[in-house]
């Protein structure tokens, strides 16, 4: 009878602590809202670079924000390749020995621009906008801007180009199609007009 | 109209024909067709090769090889309603005669509902012809899309496509039927792979009783079910004028108007086909003249109903006072066209007059010249309806008068070829006469015969019920 | 499938006829007004419609053809056939595509390829034209052109392809195109305008062939917006698109006769974008 | 557009971002298909200045090169590719507007028959070489070039490009700077000069109550277009003036106007002397040295002679009666005669008469810096240039944009004079005839990547100097701009002051910024005020206003002679698109149809229905245009807006060279012109030929824009109302 009402008891503390702990957890999660991904994955292949620049380095090591970069993106269509003085801000003196860097000094030196190779594209006869996007999903996300940091912002950008921060040059890996666009849309209340996206 | 057979001096079709002659008989054009045939084997070849490397070439430059602004639309149109029309005799002859129980279809009908199935799928050619990328033409059909994307179902244009898919499998579900015993007699007079092929077809058909009444209520049901079809897909197709706003193509009266035009070509089609077939198989003894008069009176008839609702059409254009409407329509008696647009009146109005003679009616040459120059005025039809209107249309800075390319006329050629060959090869395979039903016909001779008899005789008549009820008609 | 639902629940709103004054929720509605009697047909508007919506060149022979596809062209007509000599000149008409509210073209496309956007256009979605050329056997302007070649091969030779326009793209074989009211601008200036938080400002941006043009004849503006200069012409001259109802007006019953603005063909109830103002001439014996 | 010099350029420099390039729709690359990864190369800036953002465009100031008329311009630019012009809005020329030509410009920039390098003529063909090879040869050719007998061919220059040019001159030792140009009103400048003290007066259109232009196509091709366009919206608009144009053909003003009057060519000034007579019995003051000139031409006698009748004059001349202020204007039919300077001199008399100078006509005045004005062309320099060569007075003969071997008519036989100038040298951006003629070509860089300054002739308010800068990197690194070769040149001269400038961009700059501080006003420093130049695209610079003060010299018209043998006059008609030619290898003006004609992508003769009928010619049939100097084959095209006894063929046409789209199509009217100067200025005289058609018998259809149909049919398109109702509801 007593090891009974024991038992009781102790069944009690371990269901009672559990419940106060998970509460606990879920109560440290944070509440920003992304974009609802729309399904669909994409196998793309390693496209090779002229100098083949680790993003995971960039962004999960050094915790560089994607916008600091690709800063077109907030003001234009494109997101664009950051201009090469960009890289020489840092790379004059940080990890100037790294053959990548020498590769890239070497360029910079002989005011060649770099040719890298597109990886993310979509037809001629759509138009796509990021700065649109990111003002949606980001500018216009009051608690993201509170904490503006990589890890909060990658997640956006991971939706139509996947988690760069686990990824040495950008792969392809969200299918890009119409119908991919257009689940997205709907899942996230973008216009469903053809002519917002077909020119 | 059976007692008019009896009465008249001429029988449709003899009394007398042994049921194994029938069978051999028309089992014999599976075989040895006289030389004939083969030359228009060459011939259609001939014409489809030129139409598809028409095709190819167009494929791979541009449809600036056919048409031009603003004559969007030209010859595939045109040919396409031509083509859609002939369809339509078709079930008119096995459909509605056979509802009516006009006995001297029975020979006739199986060709003419080939003729049906093919001609439509020939039609069906053209509207994706004429797409600029033919390539998307599927996008018309509404399959589920993965870019959440329809087709326009406030078209005509995606109207024709239910439409015309429709009416092609059911005419061709009702060819097939028709055909059952027929096929089971076939499968049980060859050998080789025909025997194969037949007794697949056949359906294990063994003709005992059930089977016939299943079939006969079948058949009829598919009758009754393909006349409004018929009649409403030629309705649909002629929306795709009547429902745009142009000048001479927003015409309430074109539904009938298109309808009568097609059984008009269609049943002029028939018979060319049906002296055609009269020829290659030697089937005087089935093809008779009566038969051919019957069908010649017929189209007659139509075509004086076709005449009528041209001149409907003119007259209110007329009277409606539409500066537009009548702008074209004067442009089409006067201009460019008129050469094409008097012809087509002629061939199509005056023409037929023909087949008001009887001495004109029983000879075949005649008639054959006649029901060829019948369609083409029928095909003028078609292109003076769809050119003129684009060559004046509301904007007068973009009137244009346009001459078919030589690769549109090719191609118009090639769908000739196609549909030829299809045919041919059809006749060559199946049974193009429905024995069973020339069974039924003699046998229907026979009793009639045998009535008149009894009359003159006055001996007792074996089955006095049945005698009593032919005397009553 | 969320588009099949889309389409079972706004089946009504999908096939309101103009009957019921069509498409209602606009954005904006894009309109001109072309003073015919500024215009003096120098053709600079078409010219610079070719310049900014990558406009084939399709030289002489397609030309004659009738192959040709300047979307904005100028026409000239001859009014007095019976004098000896012009003696009141010529009459210029630019005619482009007139965005009719009542697009004849819209509903026969089997594909809405062309359809009837919120900012009150007529869209003609290129990648979804599959060529049934039904959309220009209906137009009664006959302002939609046709691509019956690939043009991309003849018409832009090296280095002449690096002036296209990268906002709009090039048309292949097999596609019908017309005049979009210059959508590439019209979308740049409402992104910039979403971008900024603020509605789109008239006189903000226009279109090529309006800012061409050298007497100022082409005007271009928001039709929605009380304030811009084209609902003030259209008011000053009396025209508007649709009466109380909100029906499309067939025609335009005016206090004042007199004022110059119509449509042309308005009889034909195409609720057109463009209001013209007549030519004028002196009556000189 | 911020930053200093150096940015600016870098800019330029550093430029490469790949065409985005506008694709395929319908190339069906369905769109479920994805794309292709690693293909395409996006080529990433080196530093940018930040106004330069992939995917926006950004405008740039410039000035319009397409005619004379030198507009300001805008043009886009995105991802380093010019991509549209535009009218510069700050530019009191056009207002922010432009003609069809300049739309154009930039397919003359990326055509694709672009002179990518030196060419130098060895044994009879033009053959790539070096740079360094073609300055050594020109350096040599130079030096044993004794000073006259050296001579610069240019069209019209103006601001530092003719600075340096004359200055070149200079050092050569010779004064030979012939500037070659067909279209312009080369007689009236010298007409406005003698009559009214100034070659170009301000003209004030929109003051004008009406305008009688005989034959002044101001809408077309006349002196600035499109200027003139934008001050006739304001012309017409309110209580909206008249226009009554009288010309041989009808131009695109003639189009325009509310009463056109066909007129037997040469008989203009007879025509303006009747009406002035008219006005004179009217009462108006005729001065002293006109009197016995107008009173030698009543109207009835006038009649006989233009074929416009006695009533038409009368009338005409009342109505200038009762609209004052008015403008009368002489265009291209009135000066291109033997006597054409005193038939624009009677036109100039009637605004005299009439009290037009000083309302509708006022100075321009005298512009500051008389070494930048405009060296306006003229077609006497191109006679001179020919006999010069033909009289072998030259060794040595630079050309630059100008194509005198097309322009130049049969009589001057220039083709052969050239070949007796041992060494020519054509700074061409095109293989044009003369480009072809020449021993050696220096590939020039397009307007749109070179930099310079001009100088409109014609100077409307506020006017001054049009500053043209690159719009872009230039497109092959082995063309030169001109200012640089000008200054190349110099320096080859020896010419020690010119040595301190690295580059003609530097000479400029320094010019512009060490102007006199009046010009400065709001500008921080000399950077600044170079940067808000660029900016703006037009340097105002205040002219000192003048009075113009008339006199009339003594007026002597001759009588027409009938010429039997050639009984037509041959009008070679200009035509906004094509000009002089200079445009015929630009796509897109081959195929924008003449305004009047609607015909593209060929020349045709426009012949009055009736005449043609004497003649037994039937629309689209090839006729053979025959004058004493020759005979053009060229389509009959039947327009009523010809007078009877003319026969109007376009220039432009007819090219023997320039490139796929001009080379071999129509024909050049140029060439048959007879050998008529005009007795005080020696112009040619474009409108002096006679000629005489045959029909050849043969036919080919011309392609027409709308293909023919010239009838409204009734149909509600385009409504004409009466001015008087336009007033009422309307005016001002």
């Amino acid at each position: 009878m007593k090891d009974l009402l024991r038992r009781w008891l102790l069944t009690f503390l371990c269901v009672g602590g559990f419940l106060i702990g998970t509460s606990a957890a879920a109560s440290e999660a944070p509440t920003i809202k992304y974009p609802v991904p729309p399904p669909g994955d994409y196998n793309g292949d390693v496209v090779e670079q002229p100098i083949e620049f680790p993003h995971d380095i960039h962004t999960k090591v050094n915790k560089i924000n994607c916008l600091y970069c690709h800063t077109y993106g907030r003001r234009s269509k494109v997101a664009g390749i950051p201009p090469t003085s960009k890289c020489m801000g840092c790379h004059r003196v940080i990890a100037t020995d790294k053959p990548r860097i020498q590769k890239l000094t070497e360029y910079w030196e002989k005011r060649q621009s770099i040719p890298w190779k597109k990886v993310h594209d979509v037809p001629d006869f759509v138009h796509f906008t990021h700065e649109r996007h990111l003002k949606k999903f980001i500018f216009d996300n009051e608690d993201l801007v509170q904490n503006l940091s990589v890890d909060t912002v990658a997640p956006v950008c991971a939706a139509c180009h996947g988690d760069l921060r686990e990824m040495t040059v950008a792969r392809k890996v969200k299918p890009m199609t119409m119908g991919w666009c257009v689940a997205c849309h709907e899942a996230n209340g973008g216009p469903g007009d053809c002519w917002k996206c077909h020119k | 109209m059976k007692d008019i057979a009896i009465h008249s001096q001429e029988k449709d079709i003899r009394e007398d024909l042994p049921w194994k002659q029938i069978n051999t008989d028309i089992l014999r054009s599976l075989d040895n067709p006289r030389r004939g045939y083969w030359y228009s084997i060459i011939v259609c070849l001939v014409l489809l090769a030129i139409g598809f490397t028409a095709e190819v070439i167009q494929y791979q430059t541009g449809m600036g090889m056919s048409k031009n602004h603003p004559h969007m639309w030209n010859l595939y149109i045109a040919t396409f309603i031509f083509w859609i029309g002939m369809s339509h005799s078709g079930t008119l002859l096995s459909a509605i005669l056979h509802i009516v129980h006009a006995d001297w279809r029975k020979p006739i009908y199986r060709f003419a509902e080939a003729m049906t199935t093919f001609s439509l799928m020939t039609a069906l050619l053209f509207p994706v012809i004429h797409l600029g990328r033919l390539w998307n033409f599927y996008w018309v059909v509404p399959y589920i899309p993965s870019r959440g994307t329809w087709p326009n179902f406030r078209s005509p244009l995606s109207w024709d496509g239910f439409a015309i898919m429709t009416y092609l499998t059911s005419s061709a579900l009702f060819l097939y039927i028709g055909m059952l015993p027929d096929l089971a007699i076939a499968r049980d007079n060859t050998t080789g792979w025909r025997k194969q092929l037949y007794s697949t077809l056949s359906l294990g058909w063994c003709g005992n009783d059930r089977q016939w009444r299943v079939f006969r209520k079948a058949y009829m049901l598919m009758a009754i079910f393909l006349i409004p079809l018929a009649v409403s897909v030629h309705s649909i197709v002629s929306s795709d004028f009547a429902m745009s706003i142009n000048p001479g193509w927003h015409v309430t009266t074109f539904p009938p108007y298109f309808v009568a035009g097609a059984l008009y070509s269609g049943c002029a089609a028939i018979i060319t086909l049906f002296i055609l077939l009269r020829y290659y198989f030697r089937w005087e003894e089935y093809m008779t003249l009566p038969i051919l008069e019957k069908i010649c009176k017929l189209t007659f008839a139509i075509a004086m109903m076709w005449t009528y609702l041209n001149l409907v059409e003119f007259a209110s254009v007329w009277y409606g006072h539409d500066v537009y409407g009548k702008e074209v329509l004067w442009g089409k008696m006067t201009g460019a066209y008129a050469p094409a647009f008097w012809s087509m009146m002629f061939f199509g109005s005056v023409l037929p007059f023909a087949l008001a003679f009887r001495s004109l009616r029983r000879h075949i040459p005649t008639m054959m010249a006649v029901s060829i120059l019948l369609n083409v005025g029928m095909w003028l039809e078609r292109w003076m309806i769809v050119s003129p209107t684009l060559s004046q249309s509301f904007y007068p800075w973009s009137w244009d008068v346009m001459w078919p390319t030589l690769t549109s006329w090719a191609i118009v050629l090639g769908s000739f070829g196609w549909f030829g060959l299809l045919f041919l090869v059809f006749v060559k395979i199946f049974p193009s006469v429905s024995m069973y039903e020339v069974k039924e016909m003699v046998y229907h001779r026979k009793l009639a015969t045998e009535k008149a008899a009894a009359r003159v005789g006055g001996a007792a008549p074996a089955y006095g019920a049945h005698m009593k009820k032919e005397d009553a008609v | 499938m969320s588009s099949l639902q889309n389409l079972i629940d706004n089946w009504s709103q999908y096939r309101k006829g103009i009957e019921q004054g069509g498409f209602h929720h606009y954005e904006h509605r894009w309109g001109m007004a072309i003073d015919l009697n500024a215009c003096i047909g120098c053709n600079a508007c078409s010219t610079a419609c070719y310049a900014e919506n990558n406009l084939a060149v399709v030289g002489p022979e397609r030309f004659a053809q009738g192959h040709f596809m300047h979307w904005l062209r100028v026409e000239r007509y001859w009014d007095q056939p019976d004098k000896e000599f012009p003696e009141q000149g010529a009459s210029f008409l630019p005619m482009m595509c007139q965005q009719c509210g009542a697009a004849p073209c819209e509903p026969v496309c089997p594909v809405v390829a062309t359809y009837h956007t919120p900012d009150g256009l007529n869209a003609q979605v290129y990648n979804r034209c599959i060529g049934s050329r039904y959309c220009n056997n209906n137009c009664p302007y006959r302002v939609r052109y046709f691509n019956f070649w690939s043009y991309y091969e003849t018409s832009w030779p090296e280095p002449l392809n690096m002036q296209l326009n990268p906002d709009l793209t090039v048309r292949d074989k097999g596609v019908m195109e017309k005049c979009t009211f210059c959508v590439q601008r019209i979308r740049t200036a409402k992104d910039k305008a979403k971008m900024e938080n603020r509605k789109v400002k008239d006189g903000e941006f226009t279109t090529a062939c309006a800012q061409a043009c050298p007497t100022n004849a082409i005007h271009f503006g928001d039709l929605m917006d009380p304030e811009s200069q084209v609902t003030k012409l259209w008011a000053t001259h009396q025209v508007s698109r649709v009466d109380e109802q909100g029906r499309p007006r067939h025609e335009q019953d005016k206090k004042n006769p007199d004022l110059r603005g119509y449509r042309v063909l308005e009889e034909l109830n195409t609720d057109p974008s463009v209001m013209y103002l007549e030519r004028v001439r002196e009556t000189l014996a | 557009m911020s930053g200093n010099e150096l940015n600016r350029r870098g800019f330029l420099k550093l430029m490469g971002w790949s065409a985005a390039g506008a694709g395929l729709a319908g190339c069906d690359l369905p769109s479920t298909v994805t794309l292709e990864q690693g293909k395409e190369t996006v080529l990433s800036y080196l530093s940018p200045e930040e106004y330069v953002i992939p995917g926006i465009g950004v405008w740039y100031a410039s000035t319009c090169m397409q005619c004379a008329a030198f507009c300001g311009i805008h043009g886009r630019v995105r991802e380093g590719h010019a991509l549209k012009l535009e009218g510069n809005p700050d530019s009191p020329l056009n207002r922010g507007k432009l003609c069809q030509m300049g739309q154009a410009g930039i397919q003359g920039h990326y055509n694709p028959d672009r002179i990518t390098q030196p060419l130098l003529r060895k044994d009879g063909k033009l053959t790539p070489i070096g740079w360094d090879e073609a300055w050594s040869l020109i350096g040599q050719k130079i030096s044993n070039a004794p000073g006259e007998r050296f001579a610069w061919v240019t069209g019209t220059v103006s601001g530092h490009q003719a600075v340096l040019l004359a200055a070149h001159t200079e050092a050569m030792g010779s004064k030979n700077h012939f500037a070659v140009e067909v279209i312009g009103p080369h007689v009236g400048r010298a007409v406005n000069q003698d009559m009214l003290g100034e070659a170009m007066p301000r003209l004030v259109l929109d003051k004008a109550k009406l305008i009688l232009s005989l034959g002044a196509d101001f809408l077309g091709t006349w002196v600035s277009p499109t200027h003139f366009a934008t001050e006739y919206a304001k012309f017409r608009s309110g209580s909206r003036g008249m226009l009554v144009q009288v010309e041989p053909k009808m131009t695109l003003t003639g189009g325009n106007a509310d009463m056109w009057v066909p007129i037997r060519p040469g008989t203009e000034g007879v025509l303006a002397l009747a009406i002035a007579n008219v006005l004179m019995k009217g009462g108006a003051k005729v001065p002293e040295a006109a009197i016995a000139a107008v009173s030698a031409y009543e109207p009835a006698k006038a009649a006989e002679v233009t074929g416009v009748s006695a009533e038409r004059i009368e009338k005409i001349a009342a109505l200038l009666k009762e609209h004052s202020p008015s403008l009368v204007l002489a265009g291209a039919p009135v000066e291109g005669h033997a006597h054409g300077y005193q038939a624009a001199a009677a036109v100039q008399l009637l605004n005299i008469m009439l009290g037009n100078v000083g309302q509708t006509i006022v100075s321009a005045g005298g512009f500051p810096f008389p070494q930048l004005a405009a060296k306006s062309g003229s077609t006497r320099d191109l006679i001179a240039f020919a006999d010069a060569a033909k009289n072998q007075k030259l060794d040595v003969a630079f050309f630059y944009g100008a194509n005198p071997v097309y322009s130049a008519p049969h009589f001057l036989a220039l083709p052969e004079a050239l070949q007796k100038i041992p060494f020519k040298v054509a700074f061409a951006q095109f293989p044009d005839e003369t480009a072809e003629a020449a021993d050696l070509v220096i590939p020039l860089a397009s307007y749109l990547e070179d930099w310079g300054t001009h100088v409109a002739a014609y100077q409307p308010e506020e006017a001054g100097i049009t500053v043209q800068q690159p719009l872009m990197e230039r497109m092959y690194n082995d063309t030169i701009g001109f200012g640089d070769a000008l200054l190349k040149l110099l320096k080859l001269g020896k010419s020690e002051q010119y040595a301190a400038w690295e580059d003609y961009y530097a000479y400029l700059r320094n010019a512009v910024a060490t102007l006199p501080a009046e010009y400065k006003a709001g500008a921080a420093n000399d950077n600044a005020f170079w940067d808000q130049t660029l900016q703006k695209g037009v340097l105002k610079v205040a002219a000192a206003a003048q009075e113009l003060k008339p006199q009339v010299p003594e007026i002597k018209l001759p009588d027409v002679q009938p010429n039997e043998g050639y009984p037509l006059y041959l009008v070679p008609s200009t035509q906004l698109g094509l000009w002089d030619g200079r445009h015929a290898n630009l796509p897109w003006l081959q195929e924008a149809p003449d305004q009047i004609s609607k015909v593209v992508w060929d020349s045709w003769a426009e012949i009055h229905p009736a005449t043609a009928a004497k003649l037994g010619i039937k629309e689209d049939d090839i006729i053979e245009i025959a004058s004493e100097q020759g005979s053009i084959k060229v389509k009959a095209y039947l327009f009523k807006g010809v007078h009877q006894d003319v026969v109007a063929v376009p220039m432009g046409q007819g090219h023997e060279a320039y490139g796929r789209y001009a080379k071999n199509r129509g024909v050049n009217v140029l060439k048959i012109l007879d050998p008529v100067i005009d007795a005080k200025t020696r112009e040619l005289a474009l409108y002096g030929t006679r000629v005489k058609l045959a029909n050849t018998g043969k036919n080919e259809p011309l392609v027409i824009e709308g293909r023919g149909n010239n009838s409204q049919r009734g149909r509600k398109l385009v409504v004409t109302i009466s001015a008087d109702q336009f007033r009422k509801t309307e005016g001002a």
